[in-house]
């Protein structure tokens, strides 16, 4: 199929979804409070349960961020992840955009960054 | 036959709900967004109609990436408020309309729309929000039943913005052969611009976001006519979201009266906008 | 671009999928059916695809009542047989072709058919048993990949056969504009007429059932004009399930050749019908 | 809606289905052994469970099939409640339509029931 990616912009289409599936299902799974303590209490392992590849699990474990979308993860999966850590999406945005959280908000309360 | 009073469009980003939850009305950061609303509330309150048709999309909370359906159609008694991962927000489960949702149903399909049906459904802030942009305090009950039509936006292919305007056309149909005489409100959420992931996160594109909130009113068409690509070009991967608005806009009248456009940057990493469109023949001189 | 070599109608019934695995392919009640299957089985031996289309439908065991796709596709690597409760069939598990599903999705969407994306899926006996008719022993693996085509029969309102024949059209468009050059078989699956539930359990209409099984071939437009109400009457409740046969005809040409069909009563509690044509124009005088 | 029932058919349409719902959920979770199990000990209990209306408890503890179907049960659904007590689909169609299981199967052999 063809892709339509805009250059610095992440698609979930065919390709993504595909490589990132066990990975957004394991994020989906944290949703719930016992999975979230299982996670927490052998995270390596419970990748494994979820069938991630190794460098998915290694992104996972090290919270490169970057590397889970690169990977193929979904920015509302890989979301819940980070609410679990207690982050939020605007911290997110600055680990994207080599900016502190402050910078980043400060950014957006500017109006945001219209020249990208 | 039913009757469609009003549209409204907004964005539904979860931290308008959370501020909101907290009590950050009068926050400077929440004050001068909660402001541009107030009007739009005035004039809702009073225009309660009988039903209300929610257009929205799941963030996973829902339904998972295992089924992913391009439109659903929730036919249910009641919709659970989602649990998103750290409890539900308090705000009151959503009571459903079955009788309509099953006419609009068999219309819609009978119509060439392949709908989903839901049984059973939780609704995210995907859905809470707009009803909370709409009634900021809705006590033990949010104002009238309310039905939801879910469109997917986040996993590629979406439907064009060409087949939401379509198929907000066809809820207009079917909303018109409703044997019963109710009043009907239509909310279209989402958007507006935004990107969260990748190194464009952050992106907030107020020219064309602008431009949306009067094409939305006097040229649909032309919102209809964009690709995929443009919105993810213009709006951010994210703003796509806006597609969802094409069905509300397609449900109503050629020609509505704007009540109401608020605009503001940001809403977390979000443009929030609002447009409220009255659907009655305007006063002719 | 991929071509579709060959067209497959079937009777997907639970018990023929039943009688094959436990043997009884010379057994009195059921010799006569597997003898019409044959010179069909014969023939597609030497034509197997480099991809199949199977349009099913679930019988409450891969998808529930909670959430009824009108229209979906897989797009998954594999498809595991369904356990539908007392142990799953000994055949393979089916292999997909996610390359070609993901095509086929992008372009069905925009044309317009608002399908139902399943990343993960179980399939029951809607599709295995199709696959047996085929390949009556498949050993270790299906003789290609297969792409699951799901369409609701079994919850009111079923998609119009005017829409499932669109459908194909769609589905025929799509593969044409697949970039490799691979051969594709498609299956249309059910029927024929049967009902079963109500006074009128048992129902057969076998004057339908051979108008339908010659249609099909060279009139699909007067099947594509009939009313669910039409098939409910006239092919029984659960006969319905012979709109599924317009989608693999849809995507065929407007001449077809027929290789082989065959008509039997009764499969359980169901006329099982067959029929099966080759694609590929026939030689001229 | 508009009903499209013909006669003596069952569609399973918006009033139906939403009279059966819970109902068709119950028969639905007897595809998993444990479930089986649980059901066998308790019926009653089961049923109570997943909220199934009275009548439709009467209908189930009783094995009344044709109540199960008039109460919003889909034969798919119905079916597999059936299976759980080794009845097959012509023993349905027996019942359904006063005939003993043996009558309906020579009915089906000799050409189905074309005259209804
Ligand atoms: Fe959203
Ligand atoms: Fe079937």
């Amino acid at each position: 199929m063809t892709s339509p990616q805009p250059a610095p912009t992440y698609v979930f289409d065919g390709p993504t979804s595909r490589r990132g599936h066990r990975m957004n299902k394991m994020f989906m799974s944290l949703t719930r409070a016992q999975a979230r303590e299982e996670f927490l209490a052998d995270e390596s392992a419970y990748c494994d349960r979820f069938g991630l590849a190794e460098d998915q699990t290694t992104a996972v474990l090290r919270r490169d961020w970057q590397a889970m979308l690169d990977l193929g993860g979904s920015i509302f999966y890989v979301y819940k992840l980070a609410m679990m850590d207690g982050l939020s999406m605007q911290y997110l945005g600055g680990v994207f955009t080599g900016m502190t959280e402050a910078d980043f908000k400060a950014a957006m309360l500017a109006g945001g960054r219209t020249d990208v | 036959m039913s009757e469609v009073i009003w549209g409204l469009g907004t964005s539904h980003v979860p931290s308008i709900g959370a501020a909101m939850d907290r009590g950050l009305h009068d926050d400077p950061v929440w004050s001068k967004l909660f402001a541009g609303y107030q009007p739009a509330r005035e004039w809702l309150a009073d225009r309660t109609p009988d039903v209300a048709v929610l257009v929205y999309n799941d963030h996973a909370n829902g339904v998972d990436l295992d089924v992913v359906p391009t439109f659903g159609i929730g036919v249910a008694d009641r919709y659970a408020v989602a649990d998103e991962g750290f409890g539900r927000r308090a705000v009151p489960d959503v009571v459903g309309h079955p009788e309509l949702s099953f006419h609009l149903l068999q219309s819609l399909v009978d119509d060439g729309f392949d709908m989903t049906v839901f049984r059973e459904l939780d609704v995210d802030h995907g859905f809470t929000v707009p009803l909370s942009v709409w009634t900021p305090d809705p006590g033990d009950a949010w104002p009238c039943p309310v039905i939801p039509l879910m469109v997917n936006v986040i996993s590629y292919p979406q439907p064009t913005a060409a087949r939401c305007y379509a198929l907000g056309q066809a809820l207009g149909r079917a909303l018109a052969s409703y044997p019963e005489d109710i009043t009907v409100g239509i909310l279209g959420t989402g958007g507006m611009s935004h990107q969260l992931a990748g190194t464009r996160a952050g992106f907030i594109n107020p020219t064309f976001d602008h431009m949306f909130l009067d094409a939305i009113e006097v040229d649909p068409e032309k919102l209809a006519a964009l690709s995929r690509e443009d919105y993810i070009r213009e709006a951010g991967s994210e703003g796509i979201e806006l597609i969802m608005w094409l069905v509300m806009r397609g449900a109503m009248n050629a020609e509505v009266t704007k009540v109401h456009t608020a605009y503001h940057v940001p809403a977390s990493n979000t443009a929030a906008g609002l447009a409220l469109f009255d659907n009655r023949a305007p006063a002719r001189a």
